[in-house]
């Protein structure tokens, strides 16, 4: 993915080059977790006026590192200098003090207090000892102005999108007058247009004499934004370069170590033309409407849209997790009622959330506990059969190359790429025809996200089925052999060969395109489903 | 026993005197010099301090025992005191693992603790039962006040004091069977008085602050009242609060029940809304104590002619008044 | 979604429960809506419904205390020790109500330091403080009572100003306190986040351990208050049933107002309601006469009702 | 790294406290290691450890239940009225088993529909329902005991089988059993899934309610047993104090034992200790002969205690 606005920004040109030393060095940055180190003895320095990219696989230590200088851990040994001298960062606020301020990688909010009050917590404004409301919640509005982003300063940010949790975590940390910003995977759940104000922003900041840090596996991002790149593999410090010095290629052969073949494994088009599954006419009240559409016995159907289109709605549904309020579902061509993400096991279902810590995981349990979660059934006959439970974690483990300190480590250890494995794992234990994978890559490198896609090939290969739902388009177009466009709930369009680019999705994602007929038989069905239906 | 009571009996006689005195006077205590006897072990299990009486029995078990060790130091007691029957049965089953010779229990139920005070006197342990009675004769002695009794005396006075004509209001106690025995029995005395009501009949808990809801309560929906039976009196305390605050003047007088001593005090000093009580006296716990001692030494209590100390012993719910008042007066309880 | 519950849960619900009360009240007897029989209300409500206040922000931060009804015994009593140890007058009464705000906060201290310093279970340190409260009290009564010797003390805990009893007001005065102090302070939202994410709220620069420290502090001034309130009203305080069940009373009061039990967010005008509802509903099962021993299965089958309602409106 | 500890919590830590506390015991009565105390202890346990069992499913699944002890009486007077209708003999006392356990079972279902189905919060289903099963016991007996009239009765519930109180060996078993169904059954699994996040369980296609309503009415099971151990050790049942407060020992004994009142982790073993450690303070006091009124702070302070060895042995 290539956009021109920021590239455009990110000529080394027009940043102030007029004092170059360090404004932040650390020296022997070593971190180690119970024994295990997993930064070793880290040199490196960020100038002022300088977005430097940091990038490697999951489990390189991108984010230790970043929770290093932010006051989140203390350092097993090295130290960390800020102006040339010496600091100790205890804790996060000890952080902030020294003008440092992180959007970390898992959200830092509080569901129950509002967005303005989330932006300004350890901080508030005050009048007469009293809370200073207007002024917080005008400055937050600002702040999202900037962000052109529609998050209302008063909402609840329970109720918010993950996206929108992400914009708040993003305006929390800028609101802090910081001379250092350190962003771990801001864009990961993000939109082009967010994404794009975001680097206008870093850019803003960085010309006020700031620094920024960017973690991010969208390698793009990191060319287009980045004035030099730092890669970190299994803890060690792998190349500090200028951005020009290398293309995302490159990139991606430091982080790995190795070359990656070609970016997507050959899409293998199904031989027999045979539903696996049919959805007719499906609604729910405020998120579906009249949605149609078939899936082929071992295709990869691509479902692609934005923010809130209701893709995942869409996803929770078929999983029997949401009330449909009409339209049936057909698996095999023989109707099938699933009131419950039982019953869709039992039909074969599988459904892998976007929001994998929340919704996905135990975190305080570990990977064999996790794995065998929803598929229990098979480890007991009365009681369960810890061997058999342990070889089988064993197994995933070995076969997705899942890094776990040990089978009976916590998952809340695990770095992102590998809680996504161990997710994607307890899933197909379940042995499903059906995968619905929602946002699978969210937040997984490279590396990972190669061997991921390299499994979901596999597993259509063997005659599974399975629905992408992504707001990654590489990969929806790298991956499907139909893509479906969502919008406000509805079916926009159905692509499939040439019609299948970037440029068509967009159209029917933002509706500057609607097709009349989408691409199943079932026109009528769809359309009396899409005209009777409510619009968000 | 049998056994228990020979043994008693002859070591016993000598010290019976100031035995049988003791808890009579409890100030000769100090100055009898102790005579040697042999030791015994006396475990005394009682409710714990739930509300003001039961707070009197263990201020009164505790006066009791501590005459006695002053008196004879190889009498050695082990109190215990529970908050519900099960850890009642435990507190005994416990006394009885440490061997005691003389079991003092004031049950928290009748029928909850007998199986278990049947094992201690199979075990040849002697037993003295407080106020609620078991529902097999178990017992070695039995000590209790009079609940049927404490209604009826009330009732009758109440009557009386009305002349037969009046409405009056009734605060209960703790919903348990002394409860109802004098509560039933109030009522059938002043069913045979057709010129009375009882208007309200509602558990105050034994407790000032229940009685004084009540009564806000009681006063908030009855224009006029003429007296008040508040059968214990910890709630009378409350219900006069109440009605001070209400600044009515229709109601003729108040009866509590019990004796403790600020109203007993009240009724001396002569204060117009409360010119009587009925007795329900803790110092029973005190006397069981003392009936322990002197069953396992095989006293007999001075004067009475019996070998043997009375086995049922029932103190009559007395009716105090301004004439004898200062008799029932105990400044040093804490009821 | 859980979220969404707990926030239209504390939002406008309570008051449905409570209008629903107040009809059946009305109904149920003539007198309930005599001037004096709703100040009566007003005042039996105060004693916990001021403890319910410090509870609220206890279980915000999510904590909660077991100790308060064992702490009003303790701070009751050692105020009127006070009280006739200084002789009654009216210097007497005012250190005696200091007395009692000073042990309440002390108690309530103890609890928060064994939460925060020790990092006991709070349901655990205050079950062992609910137990540790209630023996001192017995033992410095000897099981009896503390009986105040002033005839000024009962005064101002009976009394009366502007028609309206003492005790109602500093419950309403106290109420308003604690909602600026909730809604309109730092203080108040950084209650809020200690409840609801402890991690985040560290990461936000907040004291977590002071946070949860000072929620007891304060419950422990409401204990005092409440103590103090009770004892001057009775003149006395038992040792042995002085506060006996507050605790279950305060915390009622403070769920069906709508805080949710896992912490994080609560409004202080709903305990307030909440504590309306359980005052009126024992006004009204004594007003309507129903036997005795039922009355437990009507307040029980009432507190739920008021919960399922604000589900209902949900 | 919360996890972390309520893992290290429920491991070895409760024997620590355990230990400790046996060893002062020892020191404090020469009585305290003979065979017949030791036994007293194991059956003085037994009721309220029983019933703790249940809580503790109840609490890993993000629940609790305060309506234990009320519905102790009721089963049990239930129970002994049944007894008595039958007449006392062999069979009737099968049948007063069979009652008690019936009736704890369905009082339990009925917290576990509240909880469930109505969705109300667990603290104020129970505390609903606590009023509730209580009122209906004192209306059924009014006010008094329930007694039975059999002779037989009593025999099981202070019996012995080879030496040792059919109550011990009931607790025993049970004991056995719920550790069983914790650690090594789907159903245990899912009960700490769904304490641990309930979004997640549901994504995982667990049956939330199923799973919590389970625990609650195997809780309701618990108190039935422990009920008609009770009634038939008593050989009555008082509707004014039988269980009162067990739900607070219950509770404590489970988190004395390492689970956390979050939910998601515990250890039924644990809870087995927890009791102990309690069973073992009351016994201490009695045997040491301590100022009654004074017995509340010890026991208080060493409930304190206890937890915090847990987090020091951390
Ligand atoms: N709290 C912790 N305890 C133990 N090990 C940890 C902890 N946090 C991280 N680790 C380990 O440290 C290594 C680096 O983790 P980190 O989160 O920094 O990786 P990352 O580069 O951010 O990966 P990702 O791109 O998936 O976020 C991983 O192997 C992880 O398992
Ligand atoms: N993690 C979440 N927490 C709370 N609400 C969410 C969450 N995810 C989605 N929603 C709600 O669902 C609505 C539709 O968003 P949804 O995620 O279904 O759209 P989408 O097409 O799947 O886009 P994406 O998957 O990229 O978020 C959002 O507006 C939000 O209100
Ligand atoms: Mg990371
Ligand atoms: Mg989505």
């Amino acid at each position: 993915m290539t956009n021109g606005q920021p590239q455009a920004a990110s000529q080394p040109a027009d940043q102030p080059a007029s004092q170059p030393e360090e404004l932040l060095r650390v020296e022997n940055l070593t971190k180690a977790f119970s024994g295990v180190e997993v930064l070793k003895s880290l040199n490196a320095g960020i100038r002022r006026g300088e977005i430097m990219g940091v990038i490697g696989e999951n489990g390189a230590g991108k984010s230790t590192f970043m929770k290093l200088i932010s006051g989140v851990y203390a350092p097993t040994h090295g130290r960390i200098l800020l102006d040339g001298k010496p600091v100790r960062i205890a804790t996060p606020s000890a952080a902030q003090r020294l003008g440092i301020a992180m959007i970390p990688q898992e959200f830092n909010l509080i569901n129950t207090l509002r967005v303005y009050e989330n932006i300004f917590l350890g901080r508030e404004l005050r009048r007469a000892g009293v809370l200073d409301r207007k002024r917080m919640i005008e400055i937050a509005r600002r702040l999202f102005a900037a962000l052109a982003t529609d998050v209302q300063p008063e909402a609840l940010v329970g109720d918010l999108s993950v996206a929108q949790k992400q914009m708040v975590e993003i305006a929390k940390a800028i609101s802090q007058e910081s001379r250092i910003l350190i962003m771990d995977e801001p864009t990961t759940v993000l939109s082009r247009a967010e994404i794009d104000s975001l680097l206008v922003i870093m850019r803003d900041f960085t010309a006020k004499g700031g620094a920024v840090f960017f973690v991010s596996h969208k390698l793009a991002e990191v060319r287009a934004v980045c004035d030099r790149v730092l890669v970190l593999r299994d803890g060690e410090l792998i190349s500090l370069d200028p951005v020009a010095a290398l293309d995302e290629h490159e990139m991606a052969r430091r982080m790995v170590g190795r070359d990656l073949s070609e970016a997507f494994p050959a899409k293998a088009t199904p031989t027999v033309v045979q539903p696996v599954l049919a959805v007719r006419s499906l609604t729910v009240p405020g998120s579906l409407a009249g949605i149609s559409f078939t899936l082929q016995q071992g295709e990869i159907l691509g479902i692609a849209g934005l923010m809130g289109a209701g893709r995942t709605e869409l996803g929770e549904t078929l999983m029997g997790l949401r009330k449909a309020q009409s339209g049936t579902i057909a698996i095999d061509g023989a109707p099938t009622a699933i009131q419950s993400p039982r019953d869709a096991i039992a039909a074969g279902i599988a459904y892998l959330s976007e929001d994998r810590q929340g919704r996905g995981l135990l975190l305080q349990y570990d990977s064999v506990v996790n794995i065998t979660l929803a598929s229990l059934k098979q480890y007991a006959r009365l009681f369960i059969q810890n061997r058999k439970c342990q070889e089988r974690a064993r197994y995933y483990v070995d076969s997705f190359n899942i890094r776990v300190p040990s089978l009976a480590a916590d998952l809340s250890r695990l770095s992102g790429g590998n809680q996504q494995k161990v997710y994607l794992a307890k899933w197909l234990d379940t042995a499903p025809r059906i995968l619905i994978l929602d946002e699978p890559t969210r937040g997984v490198d490279v590396g990972a996200r190669h061997e991921i896609y390299g499994f979901i090939h596999d597993l259509v290969a063997n005659g599974l089925s399975c629905i992408l739902i992504s707001s990654e388009l590489e990969e929806i177009l790298g991956l499907s052999n139909r893509v479906l466009v969502m919008r406000s709930g509805r079916i926009a369009g159905e692509l499939a060969g040439d019609a299948l680019n970037e440029e068509e999705i967009m159209y029917y994602a933002t509706g500057l395109k609607v097709q009349e007929i989408p691409g199943d038989a079932t026109a009528p069905a769809t359309l009396s489903g899409a005209s009777g239906a409510p619009v968000e | 026993t049998a056994t228990l009571s020979q043994a008693g009996t002859s070591a016993g006689t000598s010290a019976g005197s100031e035995a049988a005195a003791a808890p009579a006077a409890p100030a000769a205590a100090e100055a009898a010099a102790p005579v040697s006897t042999e030791p015994i072990k006396i475990g005394v299990s009682i409710p714990s301090a739930d509300h003001g009486w039961t707070g009197g029995i263990v201020y009164w078990t505790e006066k009791a025992i501590a005459d006695w060790k002053a008196k004879d130091p190889n009498i050695e007691f082990v109190l215990a005191t529970a908050d519900s029957p099960a850890s009642q049965v435990s507190d005994i089953e416990d006394l009885m693992v440490q061997n005691i010779d003389a079991l003092v229990v004031l049950p928290h139920d009748s029928a909850s603790l007998t199986p278990v005070v049947e094992e201690v006197k199979n075990a040849g342990i002697y037993v003295v039962v407080i106020d609620r009675g078991l529902t097999k004769p178990i017992e070695d002695v039995y000590i209790a006040g009079d609940n049927p009794g404490l209604g009826k005396v009330s009732g009758e006075w109440i009557a009386e004091q009305l002349g037969g004509q009046g409405d009056i209001v009734v605060l209960e106690g703790i919903p348990t069977v002394i409860n109802t025995e004098r509560v039933e029995a109030f009522n059938a005395v002043i069913a045979q008085h057709p010129g009375i009501t009882i208007l309200d009949s509602q558990p105050a808990m034994w407790s000032t602050q229940k009685g004084l809801e009540i009564m806000e309560n009681y006063l908030q929906k009855y224009d006029k009242i003429d007296a008040v039976w508040a059968q214990d009196d910890d709630v009378l305390k409350g219900v006069l609060q109440a009605y001070e605050e209400s600044g009515r003047d229709d109601i003729k007088f108040f009866l509590g029940g019990a004796g403790s001593k600020d109203i007993i005090k009240m009724i001396m000093d002569g204060d117009p809304r409360i010119q009587a009580d009925v007795t329900y006296p803790p110092s029973m716990a005190a006397t069981a104590v003392s009936l322990a001692v002197m069953g396992m030494r095989g006293e007999h209590l001075d004067g009475f002619y019996q070998q043997q100390i009375p086995t049922r012993i029932i103190l009559a719910a007395e009716l105090v008044t301004k004439d004898n008042a200062d008799k029932y007066y105990e400044p040093d309880s804490v009821y | 979604m859980v979220s969404k519950r707990s926030i239209n849960y504390s939002t406008w619900t309570p008051l449905a429960a409570l209008i629903i009360l107040i009809i059946i009240s009305s109904f149920a007897s003539e007198y309930f809506f005599s001037a004096r029989n709703l100040l009566n209300i007003t005042r039996q409500i105060s004693y916990t419904g001021i403890i319910a206040l410090g509870m609220t922000l206890v279980i915000i931060a999510g904590g909660i205390d077991l100790s308060v009804g064992s702490l009003v015994a303790l701070a009751g009593g050692v105020a009127v020790l006070a009280l006739n140890a200084l002789g009654g007058g009216p210097l007497a009464v005012a250190a005696a109500i200091l007395v009692a705000v000073i042990v309440g906060v002390l108690g309530g201290a103890f609890n928060g330091m064994l939460v925060t310093a020790g990092r006991v279970a709070p349901f655990i340190a205050t079950l062992g403080t609910m137990s540790i409260y209630r023996s001192l009290t017995l033992y410095m009564a000897n099981g009896g009572e503390f009986r105040s010797q002033s005839d000024l003390f009962p005064s101002f805990g009976a009394g009366l100003f502007l028609e309206i009893p003492i005790a109602t007001w500093v419950f309403v005065i106290l109420a308003v306190i604690f909602q600026i102090l909730l809604s309109y302070t730092p203080f108040g939202r950084h209650v809020c986040a200690v409840g609801a994410n402890e991690v985040v709220a560290r990461y936000s620069a907040i004291r977590i351990q002071f946070v949860k420290f000072m929620t007891y502090a304060l419950t422990g001034l409401t204990v005092g208050v409440s103590a103090v309130l009770l004892a001057s009203r009775l003149n006395a305080v038992s040792s042995t049933n002085a506060g006996v069940y507050y605790e279950l009373d305060a915390i009622a009061a403070v769920v069906i107002g709508g805080t949710s039990m896992s912490g994080g967010m609560g409004a202080i005008w709903g305990t307030v309601i909440g504590a309306a509802v359980l005052g009126i509903i024992n006004n009204m099962l004594n007003m309507a006469g129903i036997s005795t021993y039922l009355q437990g299965l009507v307040k029980g089958l009432i507190i739920i009702a008021a919960v399922l309602v604000q589900y209902k409106r949900k």
